[in-house]
């Protein structure tokens, strides 16, 4: 049976996990571009560097703007941190089982791209209404996607709780390459690309503030209130990157029960499987392009295509 | 896509191998920065041609992100303005409000001649003079323009790597 | 007569009460304190009656011919709390609101009718034959009739609503009207326990059912019925506009349930799906609306479609799952809906009071104009920041958690029960789901440039904090909302009893919980409470985090960053048209806006434009396409038809002359 | 070959059947859309082997490999021959755009889902259970034959639906005749050739394959 000292310290082990390497992927990721690009990065390091030296900084309140701006980034990091206790990224047993399922998370993460959006309203600039309706735009068209592929997910398993899914996997390994998973999966990295801005939906390095999405709506934020930002996207990719992994390639997990080795271990595996999504994420964005904004449905209307195929595969090949 | 691997396989690492640092002394307000450094940059009236530099500085042979360096977008996300060219009178309200929405520490750094003291364009109707006469600069890049080593030097000497 | 049977007479009485002070007395705090009086002794008698005590009665000589005749079970009992609770609060939100200088809100007329109004959505749930329903039913559609009309001599187009809604709602009365006499007549009989026991052939259990699902479906404001809806709430008094939309279109929902499952006892699965197409496309078309409208009210009512929409997808989806005998999915699914009634007249009423409040404020409804409310009207942006939340179906928000049931019971759909539903469900799905992207959408929208930001107009520059007595209704409305939001256990056990009125069957006990809520059968849980706690959680250990780590230096206020350029003015702002934009563009295709780009060139020179003007609107598209064709023809036929009447009384002797001809002739020819 | 192993291989090959389909609505480069066309080739061989190592039937595998040869290996080749020759690089405005196209593909997996059931109950096997994924890429393949302007991608519409027509006849009642199936391969062999000397020839007399500019001529 799980304990309470066995969940305490689960929550434990992937809040750590989360706050301490979510910076550590964003740099790794980072210099993998790098090298790809011929140059040779500024180190896996550098991201800490860059929030080290945000927290020393002057946090700046621009004229005009009130409570929603300064909230944004604290319920930005916030929601993270609840999905990174909720989702099962070390344990089948998710610590915090009881508190809520995929739909949870997602609308979780939802919430965090709402309080930003309005952020980036609160200023009253151009770029922040431009970026804000951008991260709208596409948080909306990437709802049905994301919810079919839930649905997709839960048919096998007759629930939407993520222990009970990434069970089932682990239990029969068959099941990664059945056509629902892999519609599932593919439908799913795309709904992850577009949740964390990345190429090609968005340029997390842009400076053209016409292209941005993301950027736009926190170009106001200086100082910590940025640092919160920057940690938050990292570690919503992390998360996401940890979730896919724990959904498609659960192995090496640990059990129900399983002792304080077992979750050590998983916690390494963990960040050897993130880490390779990671730099395959990378790698994959030095060979495209960013998409134009209005090409990003094209995309959207295919992944759930995907996702929508995945659920009909889930139904007919049983 | 095989075409571009292919390339990114032959081409391999461009970056050339970092000069040793030339030991300078570190503003008060770098040193607080440790190691990252994020400049916007602003254009107060240049010929472009430190443009070009700074082009060269962030690309692939000079590799400046490799020291913490990194260019951004917003004034509010920086902790360096990197200032070319004299000081233009259109300009002149807009690189002070720049300067005030960096947020504390800040930096200045006059890149060029022309940054530096107006150079060729000294005394023209339309400049209002140096960098440093508008807001308070605290690293000068001397040259004309600028060669990228100068530059990456100087950065260096802001991030300390 | 039982607890009841009292408190339900006392509300009618409290309801004639203060309609009776309001036009002897008419001071806003008069009828107001009636009103809510009478709210919370329906809402009581409601409770009472979902926690398990019915009542009914017979009352012969009130009404000649058929009599009165009334029961409350849990069904009516919980759309008799609904309408009671929204009353408290519009009631008490109203006693400031009629004051608004201008609005002439306090005449005796609106005093008087607001306590009717309420008296007969009290009365419609709680009627057991079909007379006494369809009496109630055109009391309700007169007495808000009338209330959309209070403001008609201020605003030309206050007319033209009007008109629109008294068409729409006596069209559809009149199909319910038509339905249930058919009923009846099958039935030889009119109360309701008679129609229940009724054996009728197929064809008319399918007429009655589609007729009245007519009637209803314009009521509860579904697609292609809901054209009344964006007029006439936008053109409404504000506390008038949350009644309507938190309360009246609910009996909608009411009297399919109530027909279709419950007196009927349901039906062949086709029914099913065309209620839940007909919710899926209203729940499409109404956020698609709402997401590029730019009028706070008219935004809000198409939030309404979207959510009466959603309502009927569960309705139907419950319905669908009885016929294909899954009734543990039957069950969760109208459970879902019924909760999803719940919440949507909570936030709608926040919402809407909201709402109001801006327009008495300002004076303005076009978000296009607002902005800059957040540092004029600190109180009432919150209260619209909790209500957003909870329309936008996010946590810790009341409408992700019906939403939730609502999904958990689609998607648990087996392929095994047949084509039909293994194509409808993740259709379904898709559908909810796109919804709610577009409602955070819509309502990030609606406060982002509403409330935040600088002014865009001089009325919100000049914009001032409600009265205590609004803000205590739209703080009423806001609790109610949250309270649901983080233990949905206060109303689930209601809503369960309500559903067991439709599904006798159903087992007991499918939503069980009170802080984690736990299917019956599965392993999806969800627990609104600890979610919204961990989040509190997290929030500190953030905010001490930074506070611990960064606070080396003090906050500062410094001046936008407007590129260097001179100071950001207010038309430098995202307006509620540019923020839609992208979506717009994205879904071109179905809403078919109209743009108009008028270039005026200048004297001298082809080339040098004087003036560009541009126009953009989108309209709804149904009305352009149905409604615009069907008036057309209509109309014409009118003008055809005129010249049949020209006045003379020969003329008119002389039709009926010819009726009476024509009729012997036909019966000379059949006989 | 264990039971255990064969229905996951045959669904995924199935899955791989499907996706290449659809794909090629997604997709605007022509180049890519052949390559996915030999993808889908290389998907139904497999799944004809699979089918033949099940019933340990020699023939069947040797018709896989014969059908994996012609369609991922020849026709990609003779249509990639065609696009070089036409300087034609993407079908940059079909007459319904690529958003609205996906939706459609979506819907009509579903269309194809609910007609097929029928004639799953007949013998529920895991073969004919994915006859639906068959049914999806011909209704794709006809979609595309509607909506795509290029000749390039109408050919490729057209041996989608013959794909799909295979595909359907070895998963029903494991393989049409090895006679028929030589003699339809060869027809589509031919056409494919006709169609590449055709193009050939309209490139070098009118500059171009856009059907609609094509519809000019003849008016």
């Amino acid at each position: 049976m799980i304990t309470p000292v066995q969940v305490a310290v689960q929550i434990t082990v992937q809040i750590v996990l989360v706050v301490a390497g979510a910076p550590l992927l964003t740099g790794m990721m980072r210099q993998v571009r790098a090298r790809l690009e011929g140059r040779a990065g500024a180190g896996v390091l550098q991201p800490w560097r860059d929030l080290r030296k945000l927290a020393r900084k002057e946090p700046i309140t621009p004229q005009g703007t009130g409570w929603v701006f300064r909230l944004a980034p604290l319920v930005a990091a916030a929601t993270v941190l609840v999905v990174a206790a909720v989702v099962p990224l070390t344990g089948t047993t998710s610590p915090l089982a009881g508190v809520g399922d995929l739909f949870a998370v997602v609308a979780l993460l939802a919430l965090g791209s709402v309080a930003l959006a309005l952020g980036g309203l609160d200023t009253g600039t151009a770029f922040g209404g431009m970026g804000a309706s951008r991260e709208m735009t596409v948080l909306a068209l990437v709802e049905p996607t994301i919810l079919m592929s839930i649905f997709a997910l839960s048919v096998r398993v007759g629930s939407t709780n993520l222990g009970a899914i990434v069970t089932r996997t682990a239990e029969d390994p068959l099941d990664v390459v059945s056509p629902v998973s892999l519609f599932a999966a593919a439908a799913l990295a795309i709904v992850t690309i577009a949740e964390t801005g990345r190429i090609p939906m968005d340029n997390p390095a842009t400076h053209l503030e016409l292209t941005m999405i993301h950027e736009a709506m926190v170009l106001e934020y200086a100082g910590p209130d940025l640092a919160l930002i920057e940690w938050a996207s990292a570690a919503r990719l992390g998360v996401l990157l940890g979730l896919l992994a724990s959904l498609f390639a659960p192995w090496g997990i640990a059990g129900v029960g399983a002792g304080l080795a077992a979750v050590a271990l998983a916690a390494l595996i963990l960040v050897i499987k993130v880490a390779v999504l990671g730099a395959l994420l990378a790698a994959g964005e030095v060979f495209m392009a960013k998409l134009r904004l209005f090409r990003v449905p094209e995309l959207l209307a295919g992944s759930f295509l995907m996702a929508l195929l995945a659920v009909s595969a889930s139904f007919f090949l049983g | 896509m095989p075409g571009l691997w292919r390339k990114i396989r032959k081409t391999g690492r461009v970056a050339e191998p970092a000069p040793a640092r030339v030991p300078a002394e570190v503003p008060a307000a770098a040193a607080e920065l440790a190691g990252s450094i994020q400049i916007r940059h602003v254009d107060a009236g240049s010929c472009n041609g430190c443009e070009v530099e700074i082009g060269s500085v962030f690309g692939p042979v000079y590799d400046g992100e490799r020291y913490g360096v990194r260019l951004v977008a917003s004034p509010r996300h920086a902790d360096a303005l990197l200032v070319t060219g004299p000081v233009t009178r259109n300009m002149e309200v807009a690189l002070r409000r720049t300067f005030e929405a960096v947020s504390e520490p800040r930096l200045v750094v006059a890149l060029g001649d022309c940054a530096r003291g107006c150079g060729v364009f000294a005394g023209a109707y339309g400049v209002v003079g140096a960098v440093g006469d508008v807001v308070p600069v605290d690293v000068e890049v001397a040259g004309c323009p600028p060669e990228p080593t100068a530059i990456v030097a100087a950065l260096r000497g802001l991030t300390g790597r | 007569m039982s607890l009841v049977g009292w408190l339900f007479a006392a509300a009618l009485a409290l309801c004639a009460l203060a309609a009776i002070g309001g036009l002897v007395w008419p001071r806003s705090w008069v009828a107001g304190a009636g009103t809510v009086a009478a709210g919370l002794a329906a809402a009581t008698a409601g409770v009472a009656s979902v926690v398990g005590s019915r009542w009914s009665a017979w009352l012969p000589d009130v009404l000649p011919l058929a009599g009165v005749r009334l029961s409350i079970d849990p069904l009516a009992g919980l759309f008799m709390a609904v309408t009671g609770g929204v009353s408290v609060c519009v009631a008490v939100y109203g006693i400031g609101y009629a004051r608004t200088p201008g609005h002439r809100l306090d005449s005796r007329g609106v005093q008087a009718a607001v306590p009717l109004f309420v008296g007969a959505m009290v009365l419609v749930p709680a009627a057991a034959s079909v007379s006494t329903l369809l009496l109630a039913w055109e009391l309700m559609a007169l007495t808000s009739l009338l209330l959309v009309l209070a403001e008609h001599r201020r605003r030309a187009e206050v007319g033209r609503a009007g008109l629109w809604y008294a068409v729409m709602t006596h069209l559809g009365f009149a199909a319910i009207l038509a339905g249930l006499a058919l009923f009846a007549a099958g039935a030889a009989g009119e109360s309701f326990d008679q129609l229940r026991a009724a054996e009728l052939p197929p064809g008319l259990r399918n007429a009655v059912f589609v007729v009245t699902l007519a009637g209803f479906t314009s009521k509860a404001g579904i697609v292609p019925l809901h054209v009344w809806l964006p007029r006439a709430h936008p053109e409404a008094p504000s506390h008038v506009s949350a009644l309507m939309s938190a309360a009246m279109v609910n009996m909608g929902c009411y009297g399919i349930v109530r027909v279709g499952l419950d007196l009927l006892g349901g039906g062949p699965a086709w029914w099913w799906l065309v209620v839940l197409a007909a919710g899926a496309l209203s729940a499409l078309y109404g956020i698609l609306q709402a997401v590029v409208t730019s009028d706070l009210k008219r935004l809000l009512a198409y939030s309404t479609t979207e959510n009466m929409g959603l309502v009927l997808v569960g309705v139907g989806a419950a319905g669908f799952f009885a016929a294909s005998r899954a009734p543990a999915l039957a069950g969760l699914a109208l459970t879902a809906a019924l909760l999803h009634v719940v919440n949507h007249a909570g936030f709608k009423t926040l919402l809407f009071l909201a709402a109001g409040s801006v327009l008495r404020a300002t004076g303005a409804r076009d978000l296009d104009a607002l902005g800059g409310l957040r540092a004029r009207m600190p109180h009432t942006t919150v209260l619209f920041a909790i209500g957003a939340l909870c329309a936008s179906a996010l946590p810790p928000g009341n409408a992700f958690v019906s939403e939730w049931l609502l999904l958990q019971s689609l998607i648990r759909v087996s392929p095994l029960s047949g084509v039909a539903g293994a194509v409808t469900m993740p259709l379904a799905v898709a559908v909810i789901a796109l919804s709610a992207g577009l409602a955070v959408a819509t309502f990030v929208k609606a406060f982002g440039v509403g409330f935040l930001a600088r002014p865009r107009g001089v009325g919100a520059e000049r914009a001032t904090e409600s009265p205590p007595s609004m803000l205590a209704g739209m703080g009423l409305a806001a609790v109610a909302c949250l309270a649901l939001a983080v233990v949905p256990a206060l109303a689930l056990p209601a809503v369960g009893s309500a559903a067991a009125v439709a599904f006798p069957q159903t087992p007991p006990g499918l939503v069980s919980g009170a802080v984690t809520l736990a299917l019956a059968g599965v392993r999806g849980v969800l627990s609104p409470l600890l979610i919204a706690g961990s989040l509190v959680v997290a929030l500190v250990a953030v905010l001490g985090t930074v506070r611990l780590l960064a606070a080396r230096r003090a906050r500062r206020v410094a001046r936008l960053w407007d590129c260097g350029a001179g100071p950001m003015s207010a038309r430098m702002e995202y307006t509620a048209t540019s923020f839609a934009e992208p979506l717009q563009r994205v879904f071109d295709d179905v809403l078919a806006p109209e743009t108009d780009v008028d270039v005026t060139p200048a004297r001298e020179s082809a080339y040098l434009v004087e003036r560009v003007a541009f126009h953009a609107r989108v309209p709804d598209r149904v009305e352009r396409r149905l409604y615009a064709p069907l008036l057309a023809a209509v109309d014409g036929v009118g003008r055809s038809v005129r010249g049949l009447a020209n006045g003379s009384v020969h003329r008119y002797l002389a039709y009926g002359f010819y009726a009476l001809i024509g009729m012997l002739v036909v019966l000379a020819v059949l006989r | 070959m264990s039971e255990g192993l064969y229905v996951p291989l045959l669904d995924l090959g199935c899955g791989a059947f499907l996706l290449a389909g659809v794909l090629v609505l997604w997709r605007r480069d022509l180049m890519a859309i052949v390559g996915l066309f030999a993808l889908q080739g290389m998907a139904l061989a497999a799944v004809v082997v699979l089918l033949g190592v099940h019933q340990a039937d020699a023939e069947l595998i040797a018709v896989g490999v014969g059908v994996g040869v012609l369609r991922a290996g020849l026709l990609p080749y003779l249509m990639r021959r065609a696009l070089a020759a036409s300087g034609e690089g993407r079908e940059t405005q079909p007459l319904v755009n690529v958003a609205t196209s996906l939706l459609v593909a979506a819907a009509l997996a579903m269309l194809a889902y609910a007609v097929a059931q029928p004639l799953i109950r007949l013998s529920p096997t895991p073969a004919t259970q994915a006859v639906p994924v068959a049914l999806t890429v011909l209704l794709v393949g006809f979609f595309v034959l509607v909506t795509r302007r290029r000749a390039l991608s109408q050919v490729v519409g057209f041996l989608l639906i013959d794909n799909a027509i295979t595909a359907t006849a070895f998963l029903t009642t494991s393989g049409v005749p090895l006679v028929v199936e030589l003699g339809v391969s060869l027809d589509v062999l031919l056409a494919a050739l006709v169609l590449q000397v055709l193009t050939t020839r309209m490139r070098a007399a009118f500059g171009g394959t856009d059907l609609d500019e094509l519809r000019e001529l003849h008016d």
